[in-house]
């Protein structure tokens, strides 16, 4: 398996992956014109000059044993925000009291903000199902902690993932049933829809600018306050282990919790290694994964390796799938702090 | 006959009595002889003070049977509401969410807590015997007031309010109440009137929202009893929209009742009150609210009696009741 | 003689040169051919409909020197502010902040958008040509409104408003702009109002404050030009004003200039204006605002005549001006 | 130098303390009957059933050989605003923008908060001015992270710190003067002050309760948002090196920073180690904190040692003044993570 940098050619194969993904994924609707868009902008972001704000990469993972097929997708962007406004909710605290009368009130608040203007992004991760296994996802997700090693100078030092919130098998959500649908008259699906297609403006415009008690949401919403959907908890899992924390920000629509660490933190980044790749017919060991170091075709794989003073053991194989000649240098981490 | 008149302190059991039968939602009518009795002394004194602007000062008024010397009503009337600490109210907003692209146009209600109503005149403690309730003399205990504020404007401000007490369960609870107030108190609403009519209002900066609340995220019930009128509001409530007040804006912060308000020169026993002297006599076919026009000896009822421009006829009983001789000014108004 | 008519598509240049004249303040009389063009046809459209309760129509007058054919001033009505899109005001707020424990009253003023006068009926696009101001036909181009408004009631809503010019700088940049709407816009105040003219409002939603702007953190100057009328709006302000329209609880978004209100029946006009059947003839002493009960040809004048209860005498020059023939029912108000 | 725990006899030295303390300092007053109450909940916590509630413990520094004289102290609160409303303003961005009429704005707010209602929090800080040397003021400060460390069930998992705000010599806040002078009508000191003395329900009465646009603010206070003053500085510096961070809360009086780590996550909580006190002659090695374990007299002392598969070595004298005996156990840590 292998990811690299998404070329404007893999645009059949990503309208088809994106027509399996669900509700909820709002950065990969099946949309002709965006996704051709989001392609066009991974292709620019590589020759622009290095600025969070040129970034939007996009990189796909490709079954290299069957003639390249795109079985995953996963994107960074440099920094959020920026034309439209980024919103989340803030779940914040209010204390009410009063010693003449003796009563202590402690009251949850939402507080609509943009508090995260110009983070960096972990965004439109997808793997297709029947390829959730042998370490795929995490490769998929966390192949792009070593791009940020890599160019970290093109991403914003705050590096943020949205996650899916709480909702049911038919896609309802119960904080959106509970908040949402009195200021939207829409379903879930349908503003979830909207902001993925980046009709944005709608949010402003019809959104509440109050902060909102959330004593009067229903029990159901208020227990899903910043809680993931059940699909969603191996994602967090993986990405609490690399040092993300939920710091009370949620999804407006649905509640998820936004996860952040800064970009030095991230462990995969922190412990990430420049390294010689030093070709050897078999090699054994740990699993690491391994970048090419390059910006315009980056590559990522996985191999079961020991660093040893010379270098970095690797198949020729595997040299001439990242695109690299023996002796070159790559980044490599391991895929896991757990192994 | 009866006869409304500015209390005295020897009232005090009496109005203990009518305080024990008020309704819970009056908390301007606490049945603590303590505060009873601190409304009377601050009536007495503050009609004793020579006032240029209206302040701290409040009036309280008793109906008397005057055969039995029995009370039979009281009703206040406060300056300034709010003077020493601010008079809150949720205003009635509307949000408009409107987005053209996606031809969505909402409005959205909201509750805001405010204090538009700050400094106005307060008509308060109103309570008769159920007995006198839609009888004219319901009627002279809520409005013998409008005629005092007609005689004595420089005493009180430009606008007129009173609250109407919201609905409540058969249990005395109320459903506003549960869905707002209670998320902020912690505590049942009948607490909360005692505290509000014993300890005054400081609590509630301490405690309200300060952030409007959105009506559609409140409970159904509650938003069923936003502006409704307690069947034992029904009284002031028929009365004061009579007179041309208004219950669309603001609402009781804690059991969501209609807050009345009415600029002072538009209400109509103000505006159709008239000065008139007094001429003795029987018979005549109008029914007049009546004031004396003395601050030392406020008397008030209701008479069928004959009057025009410039005169009114009155009878040897009425009088004497109200201590007037031939010849004095008073205030009257159609009834 | 000056007329007031219903604009027709053939006034468009002469509406043209006073839109060109008119000062940058009044958003409703930009200079664009089609905006302008937009508004006579809709008003054509509006008065050649049926309408049972007041939505998007809106009026467009214009009056004109019956000897030069030459047009000397224009106005309109929105029979509904905000009908597409919310109309927004700051509400003029005062919140109380008290520690009785210290001693502390502070009254703080804040500014907090709304969307209160929403569906209000508005007047708009006043402009008569400065020679003109402050006589009896700058009172005509206001008031003819107010006439056509108590002749077709159904057509308007029960609250009338309209917004002020609030001042500016010899340079034309307003203060209270600078201080506040620059912050959230980041554009001078001549490029919002012309953005207001030809876009709309829609964006107001997108770049307005959400919360509160608390008075006291304002710059002086913008706290200063807060309900400040601008000398170019004099004119319609002193007619407004006498006609019984109030100036303290709102005031504009851009400039800060108040946003006059009154509830449509208190309108001194509408209140004073009476039917009368017209008659021939010359002399009298009254002055007169008169208009005609024609909506497919309505036309308004000043005149000196006389006229009781029932009846106005008018000169052949003026039933020829307005169209009018003896035993027509016109409406007139004092002037 | 020895840290240990308040005793009631400790009064008087207090008073005198208390008096050479500046504005700024508002934990500790020159208020007798506050001081009083303090060195009572101090010893009370002692005996208290482990809960953060329970928890306000003080820390004298005693200049041990000139008969025990008092020249600082700090103290550490359980979890604050369980009794009155703990305020701060939150740092907060509002984006606007119209793509319609082409224009994007960013704000920052301030949005009044009880967000870090129930913390735990680093309070009291202060030491004699003779006595800012050799380290003293490390100590007094990171002494606390060893009670931390011995005894976190008293405390809220959350750890923060108020950090001093910017002001001139006379006391004169800009930020003050710029927004709290309007709504309170006093001098900044006089707000200090009543904080101090737990006057705090003004604050409710008088405070905007709207979110600030910090744009109507002078540019002097939107200057010292979230800055230390001067004399700060080097509390601010030895804070973060122990991993403490600002997190956009801020004061509401003076705009100083407010900063947090997790319990866990302070270096000297992390760090430190349980060893066995072994008494040596002379000892020798890097600076390190000790301290003796104890509940109702705890004492922390510096030492230059380095630890042994042994134990920790003592010299007889520090063992004594920790009051304890060799062979017991101490918890350790180095001063500083630097040496």
């Amino acid at each position: 398996m292998l990811i690299r940098s998404i070329r404007t050619t893999d645009f059949d194969a990503l309208m088809t992956l994106a027509s399996d993904s669900g509700v909820g994924v709002t950065t990969l609707p099946a949309n002709e014109e965006r996704l051709t868009r989001r392609i066009a902008a991974s292709v620019a972001s590589q020759a622009a000059a290095p600025d969070p704000a040129n970034s939007s990469f996009v990189f796909v993972l490709e079954n290299d044993e069957q003639a390249g097929q795109v079985v995953g997708i996963c994107g960074i962007e440099g920094s959020v925000g920026l034309t439209e406004p980024w919103y989340t909710y803030r779940v914040g605290t209010a204390v009410h009291t009063s010693r003449e009368i003796g009563v202590y009130r402690r009251l949850d608040t939402l507080f609509l903000n943009n508090d995260l203007t110009g983070a960096a992004e972990l965004c439109s991760l997808f793997l297709h199902p029947e390829w959730r296994r042998d370490g795929n996802g995490s490769l998929l997700s966390k192949s792009r902690f070593l791009f940020l090693a890599e160019f970290p100078e093109r991403f914003d030092r705050r590096v943020i993932a949205e996650m899916r919130g709480v909702s049911d098998e038919n896609g309802r959500s119960p904080f959106w049933e509970s908040l949402g649908r009195h200021f939207f008259k829409m379903d879930f699906s349908e503003a979830d829809y909207l902001t993925g297609i980046g009709q944005k403006s709608f949010i402003a415009e019809l959104m509440p600018q109050h902060p909102v008690y959330t004593a009067f949401l229903s029990d159901e919403a208020r227990a899903v306050i910043g809680k993931v959907h059940d699909n969603t908890l191996p994602a967090l899992v993986m990405l609490e282990g690399e040092g993300f924390r939920y710091n009370n920000s949620v999804d407006i629509f649905d509640a998820g919790p936004t996860i952040e660490c800064p970009l030095p933190d991230i462990r995969a980044v922190r412990d990430s290694q420049v390294l010689t790749a030093k070709p050897e017919d078999e090699t054994q060991g740990r699993t690491w994964m391994v970048a090419n170091r390059r910006l315009d075709d980056f590559r990522v794989c996985l191999a079961q390796t020991e660093p040893t003073p010379m270098g970095l053991p690797l198949t020729p194989a595997l040299i001439a799938k990242l695109g690299i000649a023996p002796g070159d240098s790559v980044r490599a981490v391991l895929l896991s702090s757990k192994n | 006959m009866f006869v409304l008149r500015s209390s005295r302190m020897s009232d005090l059991p009496g109005v203990e009595l009518l305080a024990r039968e008020s309704p819970v939602g009056v908390t301007s009518l606490p049945e603590s002889r303590d505060t009873l009795a601190g409304k009377i002394q601050s009536s007495i004194d503050s009609l004793a003070a020579d006032i240029g602007f209206h302040g701290e000062e409040s009036y309280f008024f008793v109906q008397e049977d005057t055969d039995s010397g029995e009370l039979v009503g009281v009703s206040a009337i406060v300056a300034s509401a709010g003077f020493n600490e601010p008079f809150y109210s949720y205003r009635n907003e509307t949000f408009i969410h409107a987005s053209p692209g996606l031809g969505i146009h909402n409005k959205i209600h909201a509750l805001s807590l405010c204090h538009d109503l700050t400094g106005n005149t307060l008509l308060a403690s109103f309570h008769v015997r159920p007995a006198l309730r839609f009888s004219r003399w319901s009627d002279l205990q809520s409005r013998a007031r409008l005629l005092f504020i007609a005689q004595w404007p420089e005493r009180f401000a430009d606008s007129v309010v009173s609250e109407m007490m919201g609905v409540t369960r058969p249990d005395g609870s109320s459903p506003f109440w549960d869905s707002v107030g209670r998320r902020f108190f912690g505590i049942d609403y009948q607490d909360v009137e005692y505290h509000c009519g014993v300890n005054g209002r400081k609590f509630i900066a301490e405690l309200m929202p300060h952030h409007p609340l959105y009506v559609p995220l409140l409970a159904d019930d509650a938003q069923a009893a936003m502006g409704q009128v307690n069947p034992d509001s029904e009284v002031p409530y028929e009365v004061l929209t009579r007179e041309g007040f208004e219950a669309e804006n603001y609402i009781d912060i804690f059991d969501g009742g209609p807050t009345l308000h009415c600029a002072t020169r538009a209400i109509r026993s103000v505006a159709q009150s008239r000065l008139v002297q007094v001429a003795a006599g029987e018979g005549g076919q109008g029914d007049w609210l009546l004031a004396t026009t003395r601050r030392d000896d406020f008397r008030a009822t209701v008479v069928t009696a004959a009057a025009d421009g410039e005169r009114i006829t009155l009878s040897r009983e009425v009088l004497d009741r109200l201590g007037l001789s031939v010849g004095d000014l008073v205030r009257i108004a159609p009834l």
